[in-house]
């Protein structure tokens, strides 16, 4: 059992106190997956959680990403909050690459 | 977060975009989800909020993020990002036992409680120091093991554990004898089907409601009577302070970081805790209406909207009422606010289950023991009168409108009116017939609570909350070493309607 | 609590509430015949129902009594007080409270 | 009670009924009034409540007690009523209290349950206030312990700086707190400040007190994401110090003389906030109060129990335009206000004509984005007020006699105040428009939150039941541990 000390000034009294907090079990880590090289011809997946504005966004980055990447495609969808594990499915399969916006 | 790195484990490169208002939020949640280096994208959150509402006013705001955004699906990873960092395990970091030295306990007191609130361990007001001796104290409360693992608190996923329930329950000043109705609503938010991120973490400040029922209220002084929302009360004010501390020490929330909440909520340190007014009431407890025994020991755990709580149905000295008068009240504000909420009954929901987070809704009443004494005569029980409301809350097939009878109409095919209420949907949506705008009667939860006058008032809350699938649950107190009350082992109901 | 080593001396945090001379009330009337009886009432709902069979039932059993009655504030203002004072003899006051 | 004593003193023998409920309060309340043996007569609550809808309900009650109230008025008095007992001057004990255990925390708990014991506590654990404690505190200040800055309803216990220290120890404040709460409570006892009503009433009133000016900064104050919520050892426990000081220096006990059938929502704290001066465009709130800027001050203001929180939307809850929040703010406010012209003319409820009725106040919350678009537009809290009270003003026609009626009779019972009887005497005409408000003033815009943020409100009387006043600011001073807040 590790043990902190914290002392004031002048040290005649000890309180002895224990700690509150949660323990969390450790996550694996694992990265992130390789980026593309250019988005070239590639199918975007642009996620929103339909919260309000996030549509407006979308819609304006829709058009500067066609300008730059004429022959980029967009995949745009709107979901829940956490992704729903179907919608997951089709993005995963429709998309090379994506961006996840909630709008909070 | 969990979303994008759901994608990104597909191998799909991605980016997560966040108001910088959330940004350390998203941080913390990326190494929860086991994915510290995913790629985020900051936009300011006081620009969004204000330039989203059109297309032309946001397009400048999407013009300075647009490079960023690509690139983080484009250039390549860094060596770091490509091999994140062990997240070293959550409290194993921190010191067990920590010693506090001053001049004098006095000193040696402000030091401590200044020291947890830097730590952000506390609440703001004063804690009670939890020491080793305080600790072994307040377990005296409970025969079950201080290791016994309840479950995870959000948004940390944090184990809650009986001891660090009772350190928690000591810092709020909390006796022993309360340790058990602390543990059993505790047991509730920790259930892995309760949806206790919402209440936690989400913006709109929710709250929650710990109604204490059966004999064991009365056996550790709850207040019922008049002002049993207040203050005053060591044993309401300080079950309620233990959830508040457990849940934000075992989840390890804290207010702007990862607990949005705006305003904040009200009753923040205590929530709404009291217990049922069973010596003046003339019904069976609460708990009965939700399958467990009368004489039974139970907390209920439901969380409720923030802003506009109390709902006022009169009674009291408020003004003369009749029993009949006070009923029509409920059924009109009850027929108001459903109908509102009727074409969101089909949607798909902000969460991961259809309808979640929207669409109908459950109702906390609470009622004065002197109108449900007139109920009693009346011949109504808590089954009967939510009968009653249920049938009273209901308007003509014929008044719908086509967005409301299709609203429903999915909301059967999504699953969102449960297999066992279709028949009666399916028979409502006729000519002729009356559908209901409760899903079901047990979406009325009816509490006695209150002295003599008392008044009657309500909260609601969604059905199907966003993040989980169960948003009320009602919890048998076991375990009790130092009052009869909630001692034995009983049987937990599943939670049903 | 064996050994009780440890003393805490605390200050008391209650406010101090001033002596005040205490009055004593009047001499009652000897009984109601003929006597003019205020009642009182602040305007909360039902005390006029109350004050309704009251005064029948006063009545009924003191023909002779006047009833006079009064709605106003949940303390009565000075400028009730004075003008009713003169045109009672006894007074019932509840504010349905 | 009070008016019962009056009565008595007036030379007439009377009697006061009261229900069971509130004889405590009642027993209480005829010694604070100089006349503990004043004849009373109980009522059970829990019939009187149910029975009194109607005459043929209540009969049966009536009868039961009509000879004892009879006889209240005919049975001479006793010798010990005739001569009440001369009232003592009260603290409640002793000055000081010797607690002694096996150890310092076993000694906290006991101190901590004898002090509930008394009645003295909130429910939460309490800072013990030691002479140590109460000197480390009162060095937030300058002004002398023993200054008496007013007296606490509902027992009129006296208000010294000493006393509130006492109780910010208790609720767990630092002493930089201090002069924040001094001012609160300064407020609070303010000759014509109903704090009664507040403090007491069934209604479960509540309040919210803001912190204005540079001291919310330099004490730390929240006004940012989460400012009424926990976590904030400022705001916390400056709203719990005014919860203890003036339950321990009024004396009040819920269910005993404090008669909030509910409770109070943050009950422990109030609310208590502090606006946000570094994300606000505009001069704090006490600057249209007739405060200087660069002044910190504290705002206590009473606000309805039942439905506290009107949301005007904005931040992150859904997308907001400044017209689209103006509007449903006027929305708002005409649907509250639109059905009280009837009762401007109510004689009131209290010693003052129109008191407890009648047209409202409003505290309004914007958040520093809201705020800011508001300044682009040219919007001050001045002009703002004005844009407001405009746009809530109905057409005369709209008005039924009664509605005009009421005005008519709150404009000569003073209720509309002189100053402002040209603008109704203008509005009351064919073609004329009638303001919901009484004047721009009862508008209070404080700016707090964060980014996001969202903006709502409380209402509460423009006149309160039981004094003149239900909102006022206070210049914080005398303090000691700040830059400001230190000069008178």
């Amino acid at each position: 059992m590790n043990k902190k000390t914290v002392s004031a000034k002048s040290e005649k009294v000890e309180l002895e106190v224990l700690n509150p907090r949660g323990k969390i079990e450790a996550v694996p880590a694992s990265s992130p997956s390789p980026r593309l090289t250019a988005l070239d011809g590639k199918t975007i997946g642009l996620y929103s959680n339909s919260k309000p504005g996030m549509d407006n966004f979308y819609t304006v980055f829709e058009e500067l990403l066609k300008k730059k990447y004429p022959t980029v495609k967009v995949k745009s969808m709107r979901g829940a909050f956490l992704i729903r594990d179907d919608d997951v499915r089709t993005l995963a399969k429709e998309a090379d690459a994506f961006v996840y916006g909630v709008g909070d | 977060m969990a979303g994008t790195v759901k994608l990104e484990k597909l191998g799909i490169p991605g980016v997560f975009m966040v108001c910088n208002t959330f940004a350390d939020d998203a941080r913390s949640a990326a190494a929860d989800n086991g994915m510290p280096t995913v790629r985020r994208r900051e936009i300011s959150s006081a620009e969004f909020y204000k330039l989203r509402g059109d297309v032309k006013t946001i397009r400048p705001l999407v013009e300075g993020i647009f490079d960023a955004l690509t690139n983080a699906l484009t250039s390549p990873l860094t060596p770091e990002e490509a091999k994140p960092v062990q997240d070293k395990k959550g409290g194993d970091d921190l010191p067990a036992e920590i010693a506090v030295k001053a001049e004098s306990y006095r000193v040696a007191l402000e030091e401590f409680n200044q020291l947890y609130l830097d730590k952000r361990w506390g609440d703001g007001l004063p804690l009670i120091p939890p020491t080793p001796d305080a600790l072994k104290w307040m377990l005296s409360g409970t025969s079950r093991n201080p290791y016994e693992v309840l479950g995870t608190i959000n948004p940390k996923h944090g184990i809650a554990t009986i001891e660090k329930i009772a350190i928690n329950a000591v810092m709020a000043g909390a006796k022993p004898q309360y340790l058990p109705v602390i543990i059993a609503a505790m047991e509730a938010l920790a259930d892995e089907t309760f949806d206790d991120l919402h209440i936690l973490a989400s913006a709109g400040s929710f709250n929650l409601l710990l109604v204490v029922s059966g004999p064991i209220a009365e056996e550790i002084g709850m207040e019922a009577g008049i002002g049993f929302m207040g203050h005053g009360w060591r044993a309401n004010n300080t079950i309620g302070r233990a959830i508040r501390l457990s849940t934000l020490n075992i989840g390890h929330t804290w207010p702007g970081i990862n607990d949005m909440a705006l305003t904040g909520r009200l009753s923040p340190h205590t929530f709404y805790t009291f217990s049922e007014n069973t010596e003046l009431s003339p019904w069976k407890p609460y708990h009965a209406s939700r399958g467990f025994r009368a004489d039974d020991s139970c907390v209920t755990v439901a969380p409720i909207h923030g802003e506009s709580q109390l709902q006022h149905f009169y009674g009291g000295m408020i003004g003369t009422w009749t029993a009949q008068g006070v009923l029509d009240r409920i059924v009109e504000d009850l027929l108001r606010g459903s109908r509102r909420g009727l074409f969101m009954w089909g949607t798909k929901g902000v969460g991961k289950y259809p309808g979640s987070g929207g669409g109908s809704m459950n109702h906390m009443i609470i009622l004065f023991p002197e109108l449900a004494l007139e109920f009693k005569k009346m011949g109504y029980d808590q089954k009967s009168l939510q009968d009653e409301i249920y049938k009273r809350v209901s308007v003509p097939y014929d008044e719908l409108n086509p967005a409301e009878k299709k609203s429903i109409q999915t909301a059967m095919e999504l699953g969102v009116v449960p297999a066992e209420r279709k028949p009666v949907f399916q028979a409502a949506l006729k000519p002729g017939a009356m559908v209901p705008l409760l899903m079901s009667p047990e979406n009325l939860h009816l509490f006695v609570a209150g002295g003599v006058p008392g008044c009657a008032f309500s909260f609601n809350y969604y059905r199907i909350p966003p993040y989980n699938q169960t948003a009320l649950m009602t919890r048998l107190i076991t375990g009790a070493t130092l009052t009869k009350a909630g001692a034995t082992g009983g049987k937990n109901v599943p939670y049903g309607a | 609590m064996s050994k009780k080593s440890v003393e805490l001396v605390v200050l008391n945090p209650r406010g101090k509430v001033e002596a005040r001379s205490a009055f004593a009330p009047n001499p009652r009337v000897k009984d109601l015949a003929g006597k003019r009886v205020g009642l009182y009432s602040n305007g909360k709902p039902g005390m006029d129902n109350f004050y309704i069979v009251f005064e029948e039932l006063l009545k009924k059993k003191f023909p002779t009594v006047t009833v006079k009655l009064l709605t106003g504030s949940f303390e009565i203002t000075d400028r009730d007080a004075k003008d009713w004072a003169p045109q009672i003899d006894t007074f019932i006051y509840a504010v349905g409270d | 009670m009070a008016g019962t004593v009056k009565l008595e003193k007036l030379g007439k023998p009377g009697v006061f009924i009261n229900c069971d409920t509130f004889d405590d309060d009642a027993k209480s309340a005829s010694h604070d009034n100089g006349m503990p043996t004043v004849r009373r007569r109980i009522i059970k609550s829990s019939e009187f409540y149910k029975l009194r809808g109607t005459v043929k309900d209540i009969r049966p009650l009536v009868e039961k007690v009509f000879d004892d109230i009879i006889g209240a008025l005919t049975k001479p008095l006793t010798t010990e009523e005739a001569n009440p007992p001369e009232a003592k001057e009260e603290e409640d004990g002793p000055p000081e209290i010797t607690v002694t255990a096996e150890s310092f925390p076993v000694a906290i708990e006991e101190f901590n349950q004898q002090f509930l014991e008394k009645r003295w506590g909130d429910g939460l654990p309490l800072v013990p206030p030691t002479t140590e404690r109460v000197r480390w505190m009162l060095s937030g200040t300058a002004r002398s312990p023993h200054e008496v800055i007013g007296k606490v309803n509902p027992r009129q216990g006296a208000a010294t700086i000493e006393k509130i220290a006492i109780n910010a120890v208790m609720a767990g404040a630092k002493p930089e707190y201090l002069p924040v709460i001094i001012a609160a409570m300064e407020a609070l006892m303010d000759e014509n400040f109903d704090d009664l009503h507040i403090l007491v009433s069934a209604g479960s009133f509540s309040l919210i007190i803001v912190v204005g000016g540079p001291i919310a900064d330099e004490i730390n104050m929240n006004s940012g994401i989460g400012f009424l919520g926990h976590g904030w050892r400022a705001n916390n426990t400056i709203g719990r110090a005014v919860r203890l000081a003036t339950l321990n220096i009024g004396k009040m006990w819920p269910g005993a003389n404090d008669m909030g059938l509910t409770g109070r929502v943050s009950p422990h704290t109030f609310y208590t906030f502090a606006e946000n001066a570094k994300l606000s465009p505009w001069k704090p709130y006490h600057a249209s109060r007739g405060f200087k800027a660069g002044d910190s001050t504290v705002t206590v203001a009473t606000i309805g129990g039942s439905s506290p929180m009107q949301n005007f939307y904005g931040g992150m809850i859904g997308t907001w335009t400044v017209s689209g929040i103006l509007d449903h703010m006027v929305a708002d406010i005409i649907r509250t206000d639109r059905g009280l012209f009837g009762l401007w003319g109510a004689k009131g409820v209290g010693q003052y004509p129109g008191s407890g009725v009648g047209a409202r106040s409003h505290f309004i919350l914007l958040f520093p984005e809201l705020t800011e678009e508001l300044n682009k537009m040219g919007f001050d809290q001045k002009s703002l007020q004005d844009e407001i009270y405009r746009r809530t003003s109905v057409r005369y026609e709209e008005l039924s006699p009664a509605d005009r009626r009421g005005i008519q009779t709150g404009m000569e019972t003073g209720i509309v105040p002189p100053e402002r009887k040209a603008v109704f005497q203008e509005a009351l005409k064919p073609g004329g428009m009638v303001p919901v408000l009484i004047t721009p003033e009862n508008l209070h815009f404080f700016v707090a939150g964060g980014a996001p943020g969202c903006a709502f409100s409380f209402s509460y009387f423009r006149l309160p039941p039981y004094n003149r006043i239900a909102v006022l600011t206070r210049l914080v001073t005398g303090a000691t541990l700040t830059k400001a807040g230190a000069l008178e």
